[in-house]
């Protein structure tokens, strides 16, 4: 039996608070990852990010990843947050935490949990820098200069 | 049948809507609701993005019932690097 | 330049506080690891947990430790803390933190500083258990039971 | 010379000291104070620990100097799985 939660905030994300919503008297490893805006990207300065999200379908799919980790790894709890609307630099856009009884399965499940989250959940992100604007993708063709 | 089309990010902005309803012939599949949206909806990129139904992810041949919601997905960006 | 800081404490350790210490607006992906004691090993209940620690070779050997990380992935900051002493059940006795600009790279560096430190960094783990108390490490035969 | 000896854990415990000064010959190594070192404390286990001079990993081969400090050093376990 997983322990987990998802959400989708306009708030900054409280990551003391997803360490302890994992924490558990059987979990001896604890992993969490966090993911920043950064001031640069492909050699833009960037001022300022904003997201969107298909929240329906964004909480969805992230229990979808929750299940699939559930299934993959003995692991006692998973958390995931993504923050949307404008971020500021320098702040954290989305964080997973796991725990588990043993340090392989939270590297490996953490692993798992932010490369799907960011190849599935419905969340795009737009760039605006100087001189500019452009939603952020694989497929960087998809972008719009301004 | 009428289903529901959602448009996110770049694909929103280039529409200019945020959704649209769609009348289809019982039966119609998700590759036919995309014809008829790039027919509707000129600036659809010729390439088509991802879909979900009902906030699953389907592919081209997945058939629509009445109310679906469809979702154009484009490109996804979750977090940073 | 890799920013680094390397700690032996026998205070409670603040995840928070290692968390901002590795924070970097260059920074994209930072990952923690947190190692917390069980109430449970091998099918013991573990009562009590005590660290001890040879102190100035264990910070010169994390300090190796994140040299090794430097010299291997292009990380942005590389934190560690160890907690010595008695340690009370379900709190943490070790973290690792790393900054870097991908993800990739914060999740290799962090998971080589968590094995490498438990492998070489010299902190020994005392368990009480009902009935007998025993020094942990990869030998079981030197355990003492009492 | 003389070599300050550390004792940790459970070497510590069986020995029942923290830490000896051990004279040796110049140029001995830390396989010769190991020797010295199972006369001198008959609780050390046959198979040797790692061994650290001046808290730096060496093996046995390494020659010591005056005033090193030197540690027996048992299977280490910091932090938990």
């Amino acid at each position: 039996m997983t322990k987990s939660s998802y959400r989708v905030t306009s708030d900054g994300i409280d990551t003391e608070a997803l360490l302890s919503e994992v924490g558990n008297a059987a979990a001896g490893a604890t992993t969490l990852f966090v993911g920043t805006t950064r001031n640069e990207n492909e050699g833009r300065i960037v001022e300022r990010l904003e997201y969107e999200v298909y929240e329906s379908m964004a909480l969805e799919e992230m229990r979808r990843i929750g299940e699939e980790i559930a299934r993959r790894w003995r692991v006692i709890a998973v958390s995931m947050v993504h923050r949307v609307g404008v971020v500021p630099i320098g702040q954290a856009s989305v964080a997973v935490a796991i725990s588990a009884a043993h340090r392989e399965e939270a590297f490996a499940a953490c692993r798992y949990g932010i490369d799907t989250l960011k190849a599935t959940v419905p969340i795009w992100k737009k760039e605006f820098y100087r001189g500019g604007e452009h939603w952020v993708g694989p497929c960087h063709a998809h972008g719009a200069t301004v | 049948m009428r289903i529901r089309v959602l448009f996110f990010a770049y694909l929103r902005e280039r529409c200019g809507v945020r959704e649209a309803d769609v009348e289809l012939p019982e039966g119609a599949s998700v590759d036919e609701l995309w014809s008829r949206l790039v027919t509707r909806f000129p600036a659809l990129p010729a390439a088509p993005p991802r879909f979900a139904v009902n906030r699953v992810y389907v592919d081209k041949g997945h058939p629509l019932h009445d109310n679906d919601e469809f979702a154009l997905i484009p490109p996804v960006s979750g977090g940073t690097q």
